[in-house]
């Protein structure tokens, strides 16, 4: 490797790297156009039609849940309009034993993979039958059945967990990959250092999938780093890094699956950069209009992964005008269904409170339950049981 | 004299500051452009330029690891971390580096870093937008912790803060950044009148926020930061029953005001220690012990405390959750009429 | 029987769960090919293979984040953080996520990963492996922590860890990891002698590890880990001058054994905590509130705390630090002769 | 950069990252022949002299006090032998006015930047002239008036301080560069990656020096990550690398020199990754023994920095096996001579204990103070002033 090398015995004898590519992998041209024939060969276009339909329809509840917020029945949303297809996209590439951990930006991993839609709308009003008991922000569901880790706040911890998950399924001797879902912002973080390195030298059969869409909240990428890219941190690792135009869900079909392959095959772990652009708000919290440009933004609008997918499928006349209403109907109807029943159901018991802090309630919370049921039956509680 | 809630206040503290003297830089996730997620560095970014007021990259241990280095070489840093739920990623450059560097280099090396982090609950953040982490810091020596729970206090700590040759960590107490109460906002506080010139608070000196008025069983409350105004709803509740609050504002957890807690304890015999962290080893604990240490043949009843309870903060119950003015006075008349 | 030592102990109840199920994995710096820096570790990696004993990269985050996507999965993760004080880096993934992770996920995620740690000082070792962190984890709802003084203990708190589902911590306390007293080794004490096959020591229970004799006036010790030793000693030399110590080792700190705690504080109305953390804050000033707050009425004098000063860990001056005998014994005889 | 950035509005415009080099920067070959004859002519013969003594005198205080310690006349003690030239040669190429960051293995930058050697041998003592007042384990030493920052057990937080002081220094408009020392181990923190990333983007004039000497303890560099070298690293942050054999004093000084230009001209930093050798243990906590062969340890004893540079001064006539000798005598008196004196010394002040925490003692560390004196004086402590 250098001129010197035999000079230095311990200088590691490791011959090739994995690749790291910053070549950007496309499937479809942001017009629909073709590029990768044979690779959309492989996917069947019924396929296409249901990954159009529920991206379509994320789309459709993405818009409604803000206006909801907007109207006061939601506390919090986050919606991940322009980024659909790094979340529907892993979805449909792996298989139903892998195992997830998204970020918040991940709603199309949940409904995609089964998650019932009741129980995500009730996680984003906390309600009773939210599977997370009322007891995280909206946005923060969990889904043990599709073996989806339940979300975090805190950014960048799901990394090193997922390494473990991905070594411990490996230790089992389970053909399963761990893939964890994270910003460009948070790449920064030192679990995301801590996390890809453990797997390199684990060989940990885990992806990374690093949704790059320009702005961590209002800081923009020159900001986050000064690498040109995110995958270039493959080569510190030893691992294998892909760079995915995020906006072409087939790309990022085939960059997920081709790294669950190199998983499943004993090579370890991938760095998947994926570009794309957050065309809403960071969240209902936010407003981007003092960050940045109105040009900006439209440009993206153009590339959004919606339009090139549609494109597609109207050009093979799979898709038209007709349907595209239909569905955004439907979408519509079902969010707002369900996000009736949702407000209509009652808040968690109050006993929720004290439950799952341990396996079982220790005595000093039996005593703070008791304490908190007196004072709530006291009248005198701020809290009104909803 | 002008109105300001607490973000105003922060954020006029910190631009007097930067205007002052030019080694003050401020720095965070989202504080340059935006002007911070809670909008207190505001303006700061256009006025000072950005090399002063910089967004970082998001990892809390490299804001507060740089922080230090500035420190070190003689710039004064101003650290955001947006919520003090996500300060952990810094925790070891906070308690094992920012508390130790003076004593560790046997004085050669002083660290007065600021860090500014909002928090508490109230504001339906769930178990990640709303934890109260001051014990965690207390614990570990070298760190002076303040707790302002009005605008004036804010301001005039931060400035303290800022002119202190020590590490000052400020807790922001988020849920009455706009307002003392739900809904109530600052103008009608008297300590949401603030000059808009240069004054300091002192570090270490706790305040009156209600004084007894003579009527009825003395009871006095220690607390600090947004549990001070529930304190003083139920102060006012438990006038009306004949108990007699003193309610002391400790606003400076670490170093505390013993004087001021044993002065008030001595005086009622029955005291109330309020916090909204979680019970187990939280500031409360704390004080009770002082209290009964130094104050244990004036006690009329035991000192009681009002807390969080010991579970993750919830999100749909926060309200069953938070402690409230009721528990507050169940405590009171507890208190009162012991034995 | 055997006459184990801590490290013996911790070693050999590892040798039994590993060898019991194939799904525990240890991992941590140094715990492979090298056995531990403190030797808890060794010839593990020869007998289960380096899958199953891993020496990890030097990062405490990664440490116990992969232990914790492991536990997710299914296998029982066991991390050794080579000293408590470089436990800091990993805070974040202790405190919000592992503590938090059945409660956030509805009960859907469990997360039982055992950690193990050597805390406290006594072995020269400075502010930079001397810390007591105990109360920096408590004061976090949803991890179990415990704290064995003895070989006995460690053994069957240890093999109770690794059955529990929840997440536990178990600090070791390093000062007496070869012997009870400076130079005494276990041979000779009661708890050195551990059965070489399985057994559990409950967690959550306390255990007298001095009785009452009825000779003098009754006082209670409640402490844990290492601090139980000083505390024995502490109490024979009081015992000549007419005070009779009910020596507690609370063992489980997290959960807690109340029920042990007011039996022996009502009974002796006289209570000495002591711990080697930091006093400000520190898990004496918990136990200190909750006797105050069941028994106030059975005290004869205030509850009085033997802890650490509220400095850095000093290197030179160490044993002018630690809360030795001679700080036990003063405060025996003050609470003693209290009124 | 890549074949479809032009669909990608945000992907970075930034056309040139810093060069991130793999070939090994040697000025001198293991035999102490002349690799690169051009930069040796740059520095002064006496210059090289008196960088040989130096590191020679390390060595024989290295061994010294690894004797004391076993003697128990220390506490503890950590070698850098087998390191010298990392220490060394960046003190000798950077300038008063720069700052140092050392981990526990650069002795090297204290005694050559003129940290008084009573007070470094006072600090292994942890008597009442150490400078940091006795509080932290030896090899922790401090030394304000050099502009070394105080050393931390802790490894790897001084990463991103280290990109702090570089900051500040830029801002103050200060022509100083910043420099931090670390292991491969300690490269594995997050606080690695954060400290480098931060700098990048900031343009810090910092370098980063990354001693790799196969161990971290007794884990073998590859179990610390999967990676051919720690320097590939810098692709990720979009920052200058460069390896340097890091047993070749004067490629290592030419590394830090090149550094410290690149820095100073406003480009921002570098990593340098210096590949050496660990040869005697960890510290005398630790028997590498057990973990790694004596095939290997000798093979790395011929690799030796001193040997390197001896040979090339024997070359030129500049040193011989008197001098050689003579040199040894002078150190191991000296340090001998340091010890007695450090050991005559008593103990810090019982208040020191309880100064500097804050800049004043507050009330309740008063208190405090007056509890240990009292506890002291009764006799009934187990403290023995010495
Ligand atoms: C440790 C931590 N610090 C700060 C935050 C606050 N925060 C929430 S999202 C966010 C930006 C994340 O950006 P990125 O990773 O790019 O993801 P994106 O939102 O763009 O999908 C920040 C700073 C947090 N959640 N966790
Ligand atoms: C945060 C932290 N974790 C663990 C340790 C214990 N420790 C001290 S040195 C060391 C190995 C460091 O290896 P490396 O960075 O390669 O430096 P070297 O000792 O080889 O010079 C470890 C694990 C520590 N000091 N700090
Ligand atoms: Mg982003
Ligand atoms: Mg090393």
């Amino acid at each position: 490797m250098s001129s010197a090398a035999h000079t230095l015995p311990t200088v590691s004898t490791l011959q090739s790297a994995p690749t790291v590519s910053t070549e950007l992998l496309q499937v479809m041209a942001p017009d629909g156009s073709v590029v990768d024939a044979a690779f959309i060969a492989t996917i069947p276009e019924a396929d296409l039609i249901r990954l159009y339909e529920a991206m379509l329809a994320q789309r459709v509840y993405d818009d409604r849940m803000i206006k909801m917020q907007r109207q006061g029945r939601l506390g919090f949303y986050l919606a991940c309009t322009g980024e659909e297809a790094c979340s529907y996209g892993p979805a449909y590439a792996l298989e139903a034993r892998d195992w997830f951990y998204p970020a918040y930006r991940e709603p199309g991993i949940a409904l995609w993979r089964g998650m019932p839609f009741q129980a995500w709308v009730d996680n984003m009003v906390g309600n009773c039958d939210d599977p997370a008991k009322g007891r995280q922000m909206p946005v923060h569901w969990t889904a043990r059945a599709q073996n989806i880790v339940s979300i975090s706040s805190p950014v960048g911890t799901q990394i090193p967990q997922c390494t473990g998950s991905a070594y411990a399924a490996k230790l089992m001797g389970h053909d399963a990959v761990s893939i964890c879902f994270f910003g460009e912002g948070t790449s920064s973080e030192g679990d995301f250092h801590v996390g890809l390195n453990f797997a390199g030298v684990w060989k940990s059969p885990a992806i990374f999938f690093c949704r790059n869409n320009g702005y961590a909240i209002s800081t923009p990428f020159e900001k986050t780093t000064a690498a040109a890219h995110i995958v270039l941190r493959a080569h510190g690792y030893g691992i294998r890094g892909v760079l995915v135009d995020g906006n072409d869900v087939l790309a990022v079909i085939k960059a997920v699956r081709d790294a669950a392959d190199w998983a499943r095959a004993g090579n370890g772990p991938t760095l998947i950069e994926a570009k794309t652009y957050r065309i809403a708000a960071h969240s209902t919290s936010d407003d981007p209009s003092s960050y940045r440009s109105r040009e900006e933004e439209a440009l993206w609008a153009e590339l959004c992964p919606l339009k090139r997918l549609r494109a597609y499928l109207e050009t093979k006349g799979l898709w038209d005008e007709t349907k595209e209403q239909a569905c955004v109907d439907t979408s519509s109807a079902r969010i707002i269904a369900a996000l009736t029943i949702a407000e209509s159901k009652p808040h968690p018991a109050l006993d929720t409170v004290f439950d799952d802090v341990f396996a079982e309630r220790p005595a000093h919370l039996d005593a703070q339950l008791n304490a908190m049921t007196a004072h709530v039956a006291s009248g005198e509680s701020d809290y009104r049981a909803g | 004299m002008a109105t300001m809630n607490i973000i105003q206040a922060v954020n006029n503290a910190l631009h007097l500051a930067m205007a002052a003297d030019d080694n003050v830089v401020v720095l965070g996730e989202d504080v340059g452009k935006f002007g911070g997620v809670f909008r207190a560095t505001v303006g700061l970014q256009a006025a000072f330029g950005e090399d002063r007021v910089i967004d970082t990259p998001l990892a809390e241990s490299g804001i507060i690891g740089a922080a230090i280095g500035m420190a070190l070489y003689g710039v004064t840093a101003v650290a955001e971390i947006q919520f003090s739920d996500f300060i952990f990623p810094a925790y070891d450059q906070i308690v094992n580096e920012l508390a130790k560097f003076r004593y560790r280099s046997g004085g050669e090396y002083p660290c007065p870093v600021v860090i500014r982090t909002p928090v508490g609950g109230g504001i339906r953040g769930g178990h990640y937008h709303s934890q109260s982490p001051e014990s965690l810091f207390v614990h570990h020596a070298g760190l002076v912790v303040v707790a302002p729970s009005n605008p004036y206090d804010a301001k005039g700590l931060l400035l303290s803060a800022l002119e202190s040759p020590d590490p000052v960590m400020v807790l922001e107490p988020k849920r009455v950044y706009r307002g003392p109460d739900h809904g109530k906002n600052w103008g009608s506080h008297p300590k949401g009148q603030v000059p808009e010139g240069h004054y300091t608070v002192p570090i270490g000196k706790a305040a009156i926020a209600r004084e007894l008025t003579g009527d009825g069983t003395a009871v006095t409350i220690l607390t600090y930061g947004a549990m001070v105004h529930t304190c003083e709803k139920a102060a006012a509740l438990a006038q009306q029953e004949g108990i007699d609050v003193e309610l002391v504002d400790l606003r400076s957890l670490m170093p505390y005001d013993l004087e001021a807690i044993v002065a008030s304890a001595k005086k009622t015999g029955r005291v109330v220690v309020a916090n909204e962290a979680p019970r187990m080893c939280g500031y409360a604990a704390e004080i009770t012990s002082l209290v009964m240490e130094h104050c244990f043949d004036w006690l009329e009843a035991p000192v009681t405390r009002v807390t969080g309870y010991d579970t993750p903060f919830p999100y749909t119950l926060e309200f069953a959750y938070l402690p409230d003015a009721g528990r507050v006075l169940t405590a009171l008349r507890t208190v009162a009429t012991y034995g």
